[in-house]
């Protein structure tokens, strides 16, 4: 009963923030609030936020109009206006949007940008997906560019020249945009906030190290992420939400309790995976189900990192806010090179006891999908533990064949429980 | 200056993947041009040569000619088997001119045939302006659905007749053409009826079409050309998604639409040989 | 006489084109003892590898040749051709004479596959270079810089000579010679199309990227020599056109003479760009690092890689198309290449805007059957040659 | 006596094994899969008892001191009589359901007869078509009437000006309702009876022993599915099992050793890992694109009005490396074409298709964790020497000399993995029955 009352309250404070946000959004024209486009990797929230601008994510609105039904008819659109079937489907389901009144999740319009702001981190197509926004809406782009951490390291060179971007362009920018000046105190006083709100969500994160899990890092951790990788990082509301969040899945733990799936709360938790790859989101409940039917637990993922790898103890750092800010945009995870994505699934792998690997890989994202093949080798070399492939896309429907993937998914979980088994007589013969 | 007369007896011949269409032309240099005869016949794995040169011996015994009375013979499609013919036109430029003939205010073309489809959209004169063809996969071709007909025991004709019946088409979200097979099968074995199973593939080829179309910047009269033209439902279907696409197209057909690319390259073989014999440059010295 | 020399310096070219196993680069190894780097298309400073005694390779995947057997363990269906030719030729031991590759930032694809080889490699040089997005020389320059000097460390730490100023120079020199002569042909052939075939000009080019630069320099001056007194090559009633998209995985020969047979001339592209990519001569005197970073920032051939910081998407290419006289547009891009594929709406937006005529279509580097394209780009053809004699007429 | 079977419900075929108590296998049935799941399932069940049947005669021939090799003789003779006489049973049905369409078509005055002389033709054609060592285009009436029937029809079409295109519309109609026929007991009584007339040499020892096979009661004690259409398989969840598991014990069963397998069905290619006890450690499967599976071969072989079985032996001709790389399905034919009239040859080509088709199972073998010794082929395609022979040939170049397992029976191997697991659970079930 508490605990139903309690996983209330995260989730209706998160609702209400959006609610809230968008409906700010919808009213800027009356109230002449500004508006800056940004993406999800590398955002600068906090310094948007500073000026007092709102943050737009296309990204997300892509993926919402996903999960309502709408991005088959908004890829159309874009594909009818002359864009091919091949590329990244987050940005034709975007131009479908715009181009059918720029309507928003919430049912609200959306302000058009009074800045575009290019934060160029982790992947390439961001970059061209900016310059089609600018063709239409002939506004003003700011862009940032983050070198990628090729080496595996960031360097004194990369950060100088994301601070000296951030100095020269994007705060000149921003300034310009909302006539106001940059307020340093100010931002030390988000970033406060920020760091708080990321300590507890890496509690959250890792309490799936608990057996059973309580909570599912892919599919429930997407809602997790939610604030803190798109709007409100370093605000009130951000603080409280993670605070709550925390409260109710420490309960969780307290009681036993596995995660809540779409079919209600998981019974027995059979199988615990990690899962690389972003999730498929036109039948998120569908492809959630396959996996919660099955007693399979996500127990990390990495795609709630690609707006910050918090759980390897970044934190945004009020005495040196621009600096951290360049540190934030090169450790998110799809910046990271594909040796360290695969270190990074290998400790999950271990420190989350995982049965073994799901490479979700979309075909939409080369960001993600170029080298997955390999990364997926690569940790069943190393671990040992099964390791399975399924493909689909983000937003695309066309591209997610149910039967495919539960053809797959059942598969490869058989083939674990049969690994399992054997092992398991092979331990109780050798007992004998 | 070598004379040409004001009636010209000329050839069009369109080798497809799956037909082979000949046309025979009289067109004049003051008023229309006109239809005389056409013969069509699928090609059913025999030596396209053999069947061409069939087919084009039989039109002129049909219509008491020799060879000697037509002043062009074009092919267009895989015409080069034709070791006898005067030119070549390429498949648009082909069913651009020939969509003119059948439809003079056409502005759009979509040749539907049993690989490709391919979108055109043309002015006034039957100049290409911009075309479009469907994507490496085939799903959305002719073949495709004959396919599926014959796993669903329908014949050719009954196809079209049969999509309009359906009261609740099934989408059918598949892709590759091979994986449609598949879900074709699904759907039988959940007990949809035929007619619903076909709506739905007709439904998802007019998306593909329509989405062509749009992309190709068309509006106004659009001619459905190459053989599945022919087919009611998928016209039909094409109709209801242009309608949806909320895009001002007006898709027609024509009882000739399949041999649309033989009429056109007949068409523009007859424009060739006036503008060189007005230039005075024989037939002959052109081909060199 | 002309005809059968210009044939034998093609083959030339088309032996190195051909030459997957890099057959000539160990034969430069072991007359030479610098280091052989190879590079993937776009740009790479092929002049600081060359100042530093290297012999720079470019790559340019594995074309329709290389039989891909464990390239797709790599990439999923939905990715471009290039990245698993390139593997397929390192796993097959082809690329065994490179001591290193260079990556540069072209996609994400191309990045990634800098970790693959990591992965793989992680005995050789493997540099994902980064350039710049940003433009103002002392914030995207000095970064660039920066990483220019980087790399000249680490070719230096696996045996290459410490790059030095005055080679440096010599270096740009020799590859100034180098892009004249290049773009010497380029305008030959946008004025006389009919004396330069495309396909013979990238075959030149693709020798170009394996090559040393002095070598090349020398078949480029023969087979300029060769067209301009070839009497037998005349004009013929072709449209012209330019192509564009095919800036990395690169299409097979076959169609490029497709192209050309179904009646197009083309008279400008973006085959090869590394060999034109300063559209003027580095400067020489000064610091020769600032000056190549310096024009890597001005004068670089606008490129769907590259950042447009001003609002003037495709305008770029309504110029290539007036200076070329180009009668429409061939978007020729790889299926699943996002750079080129997400450019297009916006170019085409441009051209359309002029009136100019196009068509687009996608090949794979592999591609082996070209009839749909050929029935595309001859009607595209027809369309234009039949109504401009109309006009004539 | 009870049995155990496994049934493979693949996208083209449906494979079904039956096991004695013993896990030995007793027979083997494959038809065509088809709209409706539960008659092709029944369909594959009914031809492996008969199969199983087959098993029963020899045993009873062995019992009454027949030795191996006349049983083989004997067995053969009576199998290829047993078929001709499903054949011609068939061919009957099928003249009647024609007969019955033809009626509603607007020129039956013209199609009806039409009608009767092909099926007369056809059926005149069968002795020959069955005589031994005939080469038939395939195992499934669908195929063998259809490759005679279209030409016969188009021939009379021509004669009498009859539309062809109705004509053969009327075949594929008809061939649904024929090929749904199932068989029973009773049937496989019937068939051997006139069988055993025809077959001129049949002796008393076999009379006998078909009597005594065919009254033999046969019970199902389990059946597990799997394959392509297993989740919609006519049986309850927990008898199914992944076609990924399926192969892989299959494969160990017929090849303990083995720890690679490759399955080539009609529309998947599988890559499987496995260890030595015939569990799955790593599988690898096609992505959605079709293309480069058996499906494809089945697209070239009517593009080329051949058989399946003809394709292989005929690519085995080629002495030329013709390169192919589109291995997309539906433009196989095309691809085809192109080639024939560049004036390629037909075996160049097809050996070109083949190697295609197995450069894209290499990947997927890369993908799963290479190949290891001993290596296994299986699913239909491994029935194709010309698929079998491009596979040796690149895995020896490419992952060195190894064992290679091919068996004539490894389109089964999947419905034997499945009956394996039906006989596990058959063992648990009895059991968990005994103390009860
Ligand atoms: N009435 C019809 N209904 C549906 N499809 C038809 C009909 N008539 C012809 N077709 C289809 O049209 C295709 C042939 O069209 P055509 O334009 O001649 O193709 P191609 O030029 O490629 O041979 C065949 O695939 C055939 O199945
Ligand atoms: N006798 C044969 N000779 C050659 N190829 C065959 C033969 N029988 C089947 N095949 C091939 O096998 C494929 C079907 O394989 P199968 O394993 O039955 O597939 P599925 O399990 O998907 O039904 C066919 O498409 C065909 O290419
Ligand atoms: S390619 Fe990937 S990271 Fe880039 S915009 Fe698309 S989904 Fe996002
Ligand atoms: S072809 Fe395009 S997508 Fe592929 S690597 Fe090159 S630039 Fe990237
Ligand atoms: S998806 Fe199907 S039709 Fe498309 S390329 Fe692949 S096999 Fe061909």
């Amino acid at each position: 009963m508490s605990t139903t009352a309690l996983k209330d309250r995260s989730q209706e404070r998160q609702k209400q923030m959006i609610a809230e946000h968008f409906s700010r959004l919808a009213r800027s024209g009356e109230t002449g609030e500004k508006s800056v486009y940004t993406f999800v990797p590398g955002n600068l929230t906090e310094l948007v936020r500073n000026f007092d601008l709102l943050p737009v994510l296309p990204e997300i609105n892509a993926l919402q109009s996903g999960m309502r039904g709408k991005s088959r008819e908004y890829i159309g659109l874009a594909e009818k206006l002359g864009h091919s079937e091949d590329v990244c489907t987050y940005v034709k389901c975007d131009v479908g949007m715009m181009k059918s009144g720029n309507v928003g999740p919430t049912g609200e319009r959306l302000p058009s940008p009074d800045l575009l702001l290019l934060s160029y981190t982790g992947c390439f197509t961001f970059m061209k997906w900016f310059e089609l926004l600018r063709q239409e809406y002939k506004c003003p782009t700011v862009m940032l560019h983050v070198p990628y951490q090729a080496d595996g390291q960031v360097t004194a060179s990369m950060r100088k020249y994301i601070v000296d971007q951030l100095v020269k362009k994007v705060i000149p920018s921003l300034e310009r945009a909302s006539g106001k000046k940059f307020d340093i105190d100010k931002l030390r006083e988000q970033m406060r906030a920020s760091a708080q709100a990321e300590d507890d969500l890496v509690w959250v994160l890792k309490s799936a190290r608990n057996k059973p899990s309580p909570i599912d890092a892919y599919f429930g951790g997407v809602y997790y992420i939610g604030p803190i990788f798109s709007a409100f990082r370093g605000t009130h509301d951000a603080v409280l939400y993670y605070k709550e969040l925390r409260e109710e899945v420490q309960e969780r733990v307290e009681l036993g309790l596995g995660p809540v799936t779409p079919e209600g709360p998981m019974e027995k938790e059979k199988f615990r995976v990690v899962v690389e790859g972003p999730p498929n989101w036109t039948s998120f409940r569908e492809f959630w189900k396959m996996f919660a039917d099955e007693g399979a637990v996500v127990v990390a993922s990495t795609y709630t990192k690609v707006g910050g790898t918090y759980d390897y103890g970044f934190r945004h750092d009020p005495d040196h806010p621009l600096e951290s800010l360049a540190d934030y945009c090169l450790g998110c995870y799809t910046n990271l090179n594909l040796p360290t994505r695969v270190d990074v699934l290998c400790d999950y792998m271990r420190e989350y006891s995982a049965d073994g690997l799901l490479v979700h890989s979309v075909k939409s994202c080369n960001s993600f999908s170029a080298g997955q093949l390999v990364m997926l080798g690569e940790v069943e070399r190393r671990t040992g533990k099964p390791v399975g492939f399924l493909e689909s896309d983000l937003v695309d429907p066309r591209y997610f064949s149910a039967a495919n993937i539960k053809n797959r998914l059942e598969s490869y979980f058989q083939m674990v429980a049969q690994k399992r088994d054997a092992a398991s007589s092979h331990s109780a013969e050798a007992a004998r | 200056m070598t004379e040409l007369p004001e009636v010209l007896n000329v050839v069009g011949i369109d080798v497809g993947s799956s037909t082979a269409k000949v046309v025979l032309m009289r067109e004049r240099e003051r008023g229309p041009a006109e239809l005389v005869d056409s013969k069509l016949e699928r090609l059913r794995r025999r030596d396209p040569r053999k069947l061409v040169e069939e087919l084009f011996e039989a039109i002129l015994a049909d219509n008491a000619l020799r060879r000697d009375d037509l002043t062009y013979v074009a092919t267009t499609g895989d015409g080069e088997c034709a070791a006898f013919r005067t030119g070549h036109f390429y498949g648009m430029t082909a069913h651009a001119r020939g969509a003119l003939f059948l439809d003079r205010e056409s502005r759009s073309v979509i040749d539907i045939g049993a690989l490709h489809t391919r979108a055109v959209q043309i002015d006034e004169r039957g100049k290409v302006l911009g075309s479009r063809m469907t994507s490496q996969c085939a799903s959305g071709s002719g073949q495709f659905l004959e396919n599926i007909c014959r796993y669903l025991g329908i014949t050719l004709d009954e196809i079209g007749p049969l999509s309009l019946k359906s009261t609740k088409p099934e989408a059918c979200s598949s892709i590759c053409a091979v994986l449609a097979e598949t879900d074709v099968i699904n759907m039988v074995s959940r007990g949809i009826a035929a007619p619903d199973i076909i709506k739905g593939i007709h439904q998802s080829m007019a998306g593909r079409y329509v989405k062509l179309l749009t992309s190709l910047g068309s509006s106004g009269v659009v001619m459905v050309t190459g053989g599945l033209a022919g087919d009611v439902g998928l016209v039909a279907a094409m109709r209801e998604g242009a309608k949806e696409s909320k895009k001002p197209l007006e898709l027609r057909t024509h009882a000739h639409s399949a041999s649309a690319g033989a009429i056109g390259a007949a068409l523009w073989g007859a424009y060739r040989a006036r503008k060189l014999a007005r230039m005075g440059v024989s037939l002959q010295e052109s081909l060199e | 006489m002309s005809a059968a020399e210009i044939r034998a310096l093609i083959e030339k070219a088309e032996e190195v084109y051909r030459d997957l196993r890099l057959e000539s680069v160990r034969r430069w190894k072991a007359e030479h003892k610098g280091l052989a780097i190879g590079f993937m298309p776009i740009w790479a400073p092929r002049e600081l590898i060359h100042a530093q005694g290297g012999l720079p390779v470019g790559i340019m995947g594995g074309g329709e040749d290389v039989e891909i057997i464990k390239g797709d363990a790599f990439y999923q269906s939905y990715i471009c051709h290039i990245p698993r030719s390139t593997i397929e030729l390192a796993l097959n031991g082809s690329l065994d004479c490179l001591d290193g590759m260079v990556f540069p930032a072209i996609c994400d694809v191309i990045r990634n596959l800098s970790g693959i080889w990591k992965l793989r490699f992680p005995e050789r040089l493997s540099r994902y270079f980064d350039v710049p997005q940003d433009f103002d020389p002392e914030v995207g320059g000095a970064f660039m810089r920066r990483e220019l000097e980087e790399l000249a460390h680490e070719l230096e730490q696996r045996g290459a000579r410490k790059l030095e100023p005055m080679a440096l120079r010599r270096s740009i020199a020799a590859y100034n010679h180098n892009r004249a002569r290049i773009q010497g042909l380029y305008d030959l052939r946008r004025r006389e199309p009919w004396k330069v075939p495309t396909w013979e000009l990238y075959l030149l080019l693709r020798a170009g990227l394996v090559m040393p630069v002095e070598e090349h320099d020398h078949l480029l001056d023969q087979y300029r020599a060769a067209v301009e007194v070839d009497h037998e090559r005349r004009p013929m009633d072709q449209a012209r056109v330019v192509l564009t998209g095919s800036f990395c995985e690169q299409p097979p020969l076959g169609l490029i003479k497709t192209l050309e047979r179904a009646g197009c001339y083309i008279v400008d592209d973006d085959f090869v760009q590394v060999g034109r990519w300063f559209d003027k001569p580095v400067e020489l005197a000064g610091d020769p690092l600032d000056n190549l970073v310096h024009s890597f920032l001005t004068d670089s051939l606008p490129s769907p890689t590259r950042y447009e910081d001003s609002d003037q998407k495709g305008q770029e290419l309504v110029r290539r198309v007036e200076a070329s006289r180009a009668e429409g547009v061939l978007f020729c891009a790889p299926s699943f290449c996002d750079p080129a594929l997400l450019d297009q709406p916006m170019a085409v937006r441009a051209i359309e805007e002029r009136g100019i005529p196009w068509t687009a279509f996608k090949y794979a580097e592999n591609t082996g059957q070209f009839q749909v394209i050929r029935e595309q780009a001859g009607t595209f053809a027809d369309s234009i040659k039949l109504f401009s004699e109309a006009v004539t007429a | 006596m009870k049995y155990t079977v496994g049934i493979d419900l693949g996208s083209t075929t449906t494979k079904a094994v039956v096991l004695d108590d013993e896990s030995k296998i007793l027979g083997r049935g494959i038809t065509n899969s088809r709209s409706n799941y539960k008659v092709a399932c029944d369909v594959a069940l009914g031809e492996a008892l008969n199969s199983a049947r087959f098993g029963l005669i020899d045993a009873e021939l062995e019992r009454a001191g027949v030795d191996a090799a006349r049983r083989t003789l004997w067995l053969e003779d009576f199998d290829r009589h047993f078929r001709e006489q499903q054949y011609r049973l068939s061919l009957r049905r099928l003249g009647e359901t024609l007969g019955r369409h033809a009626r509603e078509e607007a020129d039956a005055r013209i199609v009806v007869p039409l009608i009767d002389d092909v099926i007369s033709a056809m059926t005149a054609e069968t002795r020959e078509l069955f005589s031994a060592g005939a080469n038939r285009k395939s195992d499934f009436f669908r195929d063998l009437a259809g490759s005679r029937y279209l030409p016969i029809a188009e021939g009379f079409s021509e004669q009498r000006g009859a539309r062809f295109d109705r004509v053969a519309g009327l075949f594929d109609k008809a061939i649904l309702e024929v090929e749904n026929a199932t068989s029973d007991d009773e049937m496989f009584s019937k068939l051997a009876r006139a069988a055993l007339v025809e077959a001129s040499g049949a002796t008393r020892e076999l009379r006998e022993a078909v009597e005594r096979a065919a009254d033999i009661e046969l019970e199902q004690a389990c059946c597990v599915g799997t394959g392509y259409g297993r989740a919609t398989l006519p049986f309850p969840k927990e008898w199914i099992r992944s076609e990924i598991l399926c192969h892989g014990l299959g494969a160990h069963a017929m090849f303990p050793d083995t720890r690679t397998v490759l399955d080539i069905g009609g529309q998947d290619t599988k890559a499987i890992q496995v260890d030595d006890e015939g569990i799955v450690t790593s599988f690898q499967m096609n992505d959605r694109c079709a293309a480069g599976c058996g499906r494809y071969l089945g697209y070239i072989a009517d593009e080329m009005n051949l058989g399946l079985h003809e394709l292989g032996p005929m690519a085995c001709k080629s002495k030329r490396n013709v390169k192919i790389n589109s291995t997309c399905t539906v433009f196989a034919g095309a691809e085809l074409r192109e080639r024939l009239s560049l004036g390629e040859k037909r075996e160049d080509i097809l050996a070109g298709l083949h190697r295609a088709i197995i450069l894209r199972a290499m990947s997927l073998l890369a993908r799963s964790g290479g190949v290891k010794s001993e290596f296994t082929f299986t699913g239909g395609v491994a029935r194709n020497p010309a698929a079998v022979e491009a596979l040796r040939k690149l895995i020896f170049e490419n992952y060195g000399e190894m064992k290679l397992n091919i068996s004539t029976e490894s389109i089964f191997t999947g419905a034997l993995g499945a009956a394996l697991f039906a006989h596990r659970e058959a063992r648990k079930m009895q059991a968990q029955k005994v103390p009860a």
